[in-house]
């Protein structure tokens, strides 16, 4: 396929090793417990990377998605818990809590979108100023605490988590969704036309009749539905939310995306490659929590040496293309 | 005493999991409960989320609150020991509230948990309670001296029981990241016969990776600081959770009550109050229970 | 000039290639101090290939580079640049968020340790003077109209005292009275002994300047001339390889009714007051000087800048507030700024091509197939010869680019459209075939506008022509009345062209 | 003056609304103890935020400064503890504390600089590695702890903080140095005019016998070095580091220069404006302590707002000229 050029080559080919080098460390890295152990955990930042796919590509940028989980999964459980004594547990709060993640992802992308878009003010201002509003705002719900679902419901919702079909388990499931029809979209519509054209140049993308405020738009409120997507994952996993929920989420997913070769000032898009560099990033801390190399204060140095690494491949090419 | 107001400046860490919530929310009960009381009296607080943040607060409080008092959770020791002299240098009484300073003799008034104590308990638990040759995992906080204290404490305690530790990283105090270093610890792990998670946040997120693995018949779980929902469990005599031990966040509202007596009532308050950390069992765990705290 | 004559800079066999294709087969070449010698080719022919060869640039797949009779293998531009061989490239060469000033002086800043503003500033207006360009030194390139980058880029080439100075298409985005002023700054260089190498397209102005002509195809150097062996014609033959006659259609007659009426219309702050009518299989012309307004009408009109006024299609109002609502409405429009508002350069032909008519290719997915189609298709329409379908537009020749620009523009099958700038860039084979091409749509009942600076093709091509001054309509010139100089007094504003629009 | 344009003025405003919110809110606000804290506060991230400007003008970016800040005063404590011995407390230590920041700062920035330049990696790739990469080392260095300088030593060097001259203390004296060198490097130097050409266009400025690679590690040098240099200003105030130390510093850092009008694709510096985001910053904080305005919980949500707000004003124009 001509879209797997170098640039997706590259990180793959890095995965690849972080695989090989997991599986001699550990005979337990190739079972299908660790196997379903970190696809589901990367299901989070990896549909959200998929949807800052397109909010990079489209030349924007979103820092305030890691609060915007944590304020989506603390209005879901606020409000099952204020609806469990009219509804009891079951499926219709079920539904009310996948509903209010959706609805409030994408409240919360819209207003990212529509300040940067109708405002005018730059992405990542916008989404700094976003970013602090959200975690500000989670914490003071949980009145600096967490904030916790009652503990019948989470037992009702759990497997959304943790329950599956054929033995993959619903995260997974969801994940590879998110990745299909973000390839496709990205690839195969006008929506991710538009938006790499928009990142290229959005003047020649105006004058080509292209609505790309728009298209801007678009690009924030999808990444909110997907954070509101994450978020129906996430709740369930643990049944609570607080300010340190989804702390640092942001620059996972923006580094899942850069290392996956979709480029920072945009114009290119790789959702392919997004969800190679979410896998990188997931296998770096599965590595270093299954092998003991090294003291556990220089895992954070050996993370960094491996994301510059596993981009070193790949960016060979550009910088010789650079003179 | 005069009918001057005083200001007391309350400087902590800001809620950033669940142990601190607990003491933000606390901090906030006391001086509310203690404004309504005592009118002659003004509470200053502010939260830092690092140590020279929170060094700004206290420079603040001073340049322009005209505090009287300071009531200090150092985020660290190290970085806070200056800037809380000069507070104390100016005259001003100050209350130091668990993390010590690194030099003695700057408060006037020290309140604290016993970390030490904290890692011994949960070790001593382990050592009666574990055959020799039982393998644990610990779940460590944030790489932090108390954290190291706690640990070291631990350790101390198991010695020459021929426990085994498998295994110590970092959990960070957070459930998240818990959850997945249990996950981790346990495909790497055949056999964990205990987990000791050093703060109950880390232990419900140990907890749920456990159960999804459905190991929870394996081993059990001791956490720490007495979340409410951890206590609420070992008070229903849960066999995986048999008991916490605690590190109460309300030792913040002992500090400001202290603090604010010094100026309330005629009685001079100075000295070093050290709340130590106790066994919560089935049988005492009600004592520990506060349905209404947010931790 | 003799051969006895070290040439100042020369290719010995070069050949060059991208990748697995070869654009250049085994040149052989030489420049003269104190000549103005011209290349001239079709689009695609290798003119810039082989400038920036010459100007250090890129670095020949085989073969060598000659300076003063020594080989000279330049391992970059500013290397050349340092020996005295400076290049105006085709493509605009400014850093946009940079003032006029700061880049002509970009890399040679003046003063010692501190940047000397000042003199700098001064030296700059002292370039300008002489380039009769009335833009600031301290304006920002971006807020530069494309004729003025062209000067300024012209300023910065001459800042440079070159001995050799190469120009790819410098006149291509200038008007008749800045060609007319950078003849004369090539003429004093010619004098002062500095080899001059020169491409365009537009061939009178090569049988003017050049006193040596290479006429390039497909590669390969087809044909070496001295001044006044070759006619206009003789050079377009021998570019294209075939005779080419009647470069201009002839004019149509039969006109259906009014497709759209403007009325009162304003485009702030320049333009104001514009009323004209344009009626099916029409081709109205619109002349004017640079800065005239036309652009801004233009775009005004197509909805891309917010506008005042009436707009009456087929007699019915209608309000445009996007490109896409003029698309709607059957309006399209070609910018004149290729580079930075016709094509995404890092991108494809396909993806170029069917940009702003995406919706046809499939909904809710797109069919790469039919885009394909598409592209094949316009590649037969426009001549268009990119040397792989899957290539970066940036990589295509600049006639090429144009050619690919005009066919994403025609590709909504609008009923109006408007052109501006039509051929910057275009050989001569090409746009006798471009004009056919309008000359084809209005036929077939399309109305046409077409804004141009070029005085022969708006003369050529126009049914009538609307001569803007300075924001307003100067005159309208129709049949027997268009002539040169009519069309020059009502651009240029004397007494006599105000009596001419009162006719008109 | 030509560069006082609306980018500049905007932020401007915001500051002096600021100011105005503050004098009005508490008596004590414009005493010179509360300026002479702000400003010296100001000076670690401000010059910093210099150094950063730079480095995203010529279209780069350094997301380790934080952890960069932590590592070299952990270096700086280190050097200093183990020479104590033999120097005893005096100048001579504090000299060669004063050298290793400035010699670590610089080694760091090189490091970021060349892998950017010469291995060619995206810089968001490159500092977020060694952004870990710092922090792990520092944590590690201390053990997972605190280092501490040696309590007689912080004494001796405390007046590098506290101290100063005319009433003026020494940060917002170096800070003030810093800004004007940095102005005057911006406006009236090759370096910086070449910084803007690069960002602007990097082929233009190659094309111009800029050498651009040389340019860039230039930038990623010199923020090195101010990083450097806040350290020297940072260790006299709380006497230690370790793994918090300089924590999102970079995002503040960032913040400031884009509240200051610095374009983040590169092509336009503003030094003055930065400075001017700097003190927005500091002040939201003290204005937050200077009254007790509203829910601790909710100070991050008024700084991310009183951010947006900051930049609205300025990006108006923007916004407009873009359509
Ligand atoms: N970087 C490149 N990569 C691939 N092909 C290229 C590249 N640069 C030029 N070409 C190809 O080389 C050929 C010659 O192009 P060149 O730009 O020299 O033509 P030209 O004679 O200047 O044409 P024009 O009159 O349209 O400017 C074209 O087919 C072009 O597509
Ligand atoms: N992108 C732009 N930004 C700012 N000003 C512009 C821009 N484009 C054009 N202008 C200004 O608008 C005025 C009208 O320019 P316009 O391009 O419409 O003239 P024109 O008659 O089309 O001339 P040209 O021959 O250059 O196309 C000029 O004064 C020009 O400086
Ligand atoms: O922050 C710490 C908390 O998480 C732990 O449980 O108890 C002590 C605190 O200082
Ligand atoms: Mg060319
Ligand atoms: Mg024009």
């Amino acid at each position: 396929m001509r879209n797997l050029s170098l640039s997706t080559l590259g990180p793959l080919a890095a995965l690849i090793l972080l695989i090989v080098l997991g599986a001699s460390l550990n005979d337990n890295f190739l079972s299908a417990a660790n196997i379903t152990n970190v696809l589901a955990r990367s299901a989070f930042i990896g549909m959200i990377a998929v949807g800052m796919t397109f909010v990079i590509t489209s030349g924007g940028l979103d820092l305030s998605v890691g609060s915007m989980a944590a304020f989506v999964a603390g209005m879901v459980i606020l409000a099952m818990n204020a609806l469990q004594p009219q509804l009891g547990v079951g499926l219709p709060l079920a539904l009310i809590g996948i509903g209010t993640a959706l609805a409030v992802g994408l409240l919360a992308g819209l207003a990212n979108g529509l300040l940067v878009t109708r405002v005018g003010i730059e992405p990542f201002i916008v989404t700094l100023g976003t970013m602090g509003i959200f975690r500000s705002l989670v914490t003071w719900l949980a009145d600096g605490g967490t904030l916790s679902l009652d503990f019948a419901m989470r037992e009702y919702i759990g497997p959304i988590y943790y329950g599956g079909i054929f033995g993959i388990s619903w995260p997974i499931i969801t994940f590879a969704l998110v990745v299909v029809i973000g390839e496709i979209a990205m690839r195969h519509t006008r929506f991710g036309r538009y938006a790499e054209a928009i990142g290229s140049n959005d003047k020649v993308a105006r004058y080509s009749a292209v609505r790309v405020e728009r298209i801007r738009l678009m690009t924030y409120v999808f990444l909110g539905l997907l954070v509101g997507l994450a978020t129906i994952l996430y709740v369930p996993r643990l049944g609570s939310a607080s300010g340190s929920t989804g702390l640092l989420w942001e620059l996972e997913a923006i580094a899942a995306v850069i290392i996956g070769g979709t480029a920072l000032k945009g114009g290119f898009g790789r959702v392919w490659g997004t969800v190679v560099g979410v896998l990188i990033l997931s296998l770096i801390g599965n590595i270093l929590n299954l092998a003991n190399l090294v003291s556990p204060y220089l895992n954070g140095a050996i993370q960094g040496v491996i994301i510059v690494l596993a981009v070193v491949l790949q960016r060979k090419k550009t910088s010789a293309e650079g003179r | 005493q005069d009918d001057r107001t005083y200001v007391i400046g309350v400087s902590i860490p800001s809620a950033t999991h669940g142990f601190m919530g607990g003491l933000n929310w606390h901090a906030q009960q006391t001086i509310a409960r203690l404004e309504a009381t005592y009118p002659q009296l003004d509470f200053v607080l502010a939260t830092a989320g690092e140590s020279a943040k929170q060094v700004s607060d206290i420079e603040d409080m001073l340049a322009t609150r005209n505090i009287d008092a300071l009531v200090v959770l150092p985020f660290e020791s190290e970085p806070l020991t200056g800037p809380v002299k000069a507070v104390k240098d100016a005259g001003k009484f100050v209350t130091v509230v668990d993390r010590g300073l690194s030099v003695e003799g700057i408060e006037d008034l020290y309140v604290a948990g016993d970390n030490e104590a904290f890692g011994r308990v949960a070790g001593e638990y382990f050592k009666a309670n574990l055959p020799e040759g039982a393998k644990i995992v610990i779940l460590r906080g944030i790489a932090t001296t108390l954290d190291n204290e706690r640990v070291d404490a631990f350790e101390k305690a198991i010695e020459g029981s021929g426990i085994e530790v498998l295994d110590k990283q970092h959990g960070d105090w957070n459930r998240d990241k818990a959850f997945t270093v249990m996950q981790d610890y346990l495909s790497k792990y055949p056999q964990i016969d205990a987990v000791w998670a050093a703060d109950d946040d880390m232990a419900i997120g140990a907890m749920a990776a456990i159960e999804q693995a459905g190991r929870k018949d394996e081993m059990w779980i001791i956490g720490g600081a007495g979340m409410k929902e951890i206590v609420k469990r070992i008070m229903d005599s849960d066999p995986q959770l048999p008991v916490n031990v605690t590190y109460p966040p309300a030792l913040i509202s002992s500090a400001i009550e202290m603090t604010a007596l010094n100026f309330v009532s005629s009685t001079p308050v100075y000295g070093r109050f050290i709340i130590g950390s106790t066994l919560i069992t089935p049988e005492n765990a009600e004592r520990f229970y506060f349905p209404d705290s947010p931790f | 000039m003799g051969d006895a004559v070290t040439p100042a800079l020369a290719l010995k066999d070069v050949t060059k290639s991208f990748g697995p294709i070869e654009v250049l087969h085994g040149i052989d070449f030489d420049l003269h101090p104190g000549e103005v010698h011209a290349l001239i080719g079709e689009n695609g022919a290798g003119k810039s290939t082989m400038m920036k060869i010459l100007g250090g640039f890129l670095e020949p797949t085989s073969g060598q580079v000659l300076l003063d009779g020594a080989p000279a293998p330049f391992r970059s531009g500013p290397e050349a640049e340092a020996r005295g061989v400076v290049v105006i490239h085709q493509e605009f060469n400014l850093a946009q968020d940079l003032s006029v000033s700061q880049n002509i002086w970009l890399g040679r800043e003046m003063g010692r340790f501190f940047l000397d503003h000042k003199a700098m500033r001064h030296a700059t207006q002292a370039l300008l003077d002489q380039l009769e360009c009335r833009v600031s030194p301290d304006a920002r390139v971006h807020d530069l109209p494309v004729s003025d980058r062209q000067m300024v880029e012209i300023a910065k080439a001459l800042s440079r005292n070159a001995r050799v100075l190469i120009m790819d298409e410098p006149s291509a985005v200038l008007t008749s009275h800045e060609v007319q002023v950078l003849f004369r700054q090539i003429e004093r260089l010619r004098a002062a002994g500095v080899a001059l190498l020169y491409t365009s397209h537009r061939l009178e102005e090569v049988n003017h300047l050049a006193d040596r002509i290479t006429v390039l195809r497909d590669g390969a150097v087809v044909r070496r001339a001295l001044r006044g062996e070759l006619t206009e014609d003789c050079m377009a033959t021998a570019m294209v390889g075939r005779d080419l006659k009647d470069i201009y259609p002839p004019r149509r007659s039969d006109f259906g009714p009014v497709v759209l009426e403007v009325a009162d219309f304003a485009v702030p702050p320049l333009v104001e007051g514009i009323g004209f009518s344009l009626r099916r299989g029409e081709v109205l012309g619109i002349s004017g000087l640079v800065g005239s307004g036309r652009t801004e009408l233009a775009e005004g009109l197509v909805g891309l800048r917010p506008h005042t006024g009436t707009l009456r299609r087929n007699g019915a109002p209608v309000t445009l507030r996007s490109l896409s609502d003029a698309e709607d409405h059957g309006l399209a429009y070609l910018t004149e700024d290729r580079k930075e508002r016709g094509l995404l350069l890092d991108k494809s032909l396909r993806e170029n091509l069917t940009l702003s008519t995406l919706k046809r290719f499939g909904s809710p997915f797109l069919s790469r197939e039919a885009e394909e189609a598409a592209l094949g298709k316009a590649i037969q329409d426009f001549d268009i010869r990119a040397p792989k379908r899957d290539m970066a537009v940036g990589n295509l020749s600049g006639g090429n680019q144009q050619k690919l620009l005009l066919a994403k523009t025609m590709l909504p099958e609008p009923q109006i459209v408007i052109i501006d700038e039509p051929t910057r860039g275009i050989d001569i084979g090409t746009k006798s075939q471009i004009y056919h091409f309008i000359d084809r749509l209005a036929r077939e009942g399309l109305s046409v506008i077409v804004i141009s600076s070029d005085m022969p093709e708006i003369l050529g091509l126009s049914d009538r022509i609307l001569v803007m001054r300075q924001g307003r309509v100067a005159g309208v010139l129709e049949g027997a009345a268009i002539t040169e100089t009519a069309v020059v007094r009502l651009v240029m504003g004397t007494s006599e062209s105000e009596k001419a629009s009162e006719n008109a």
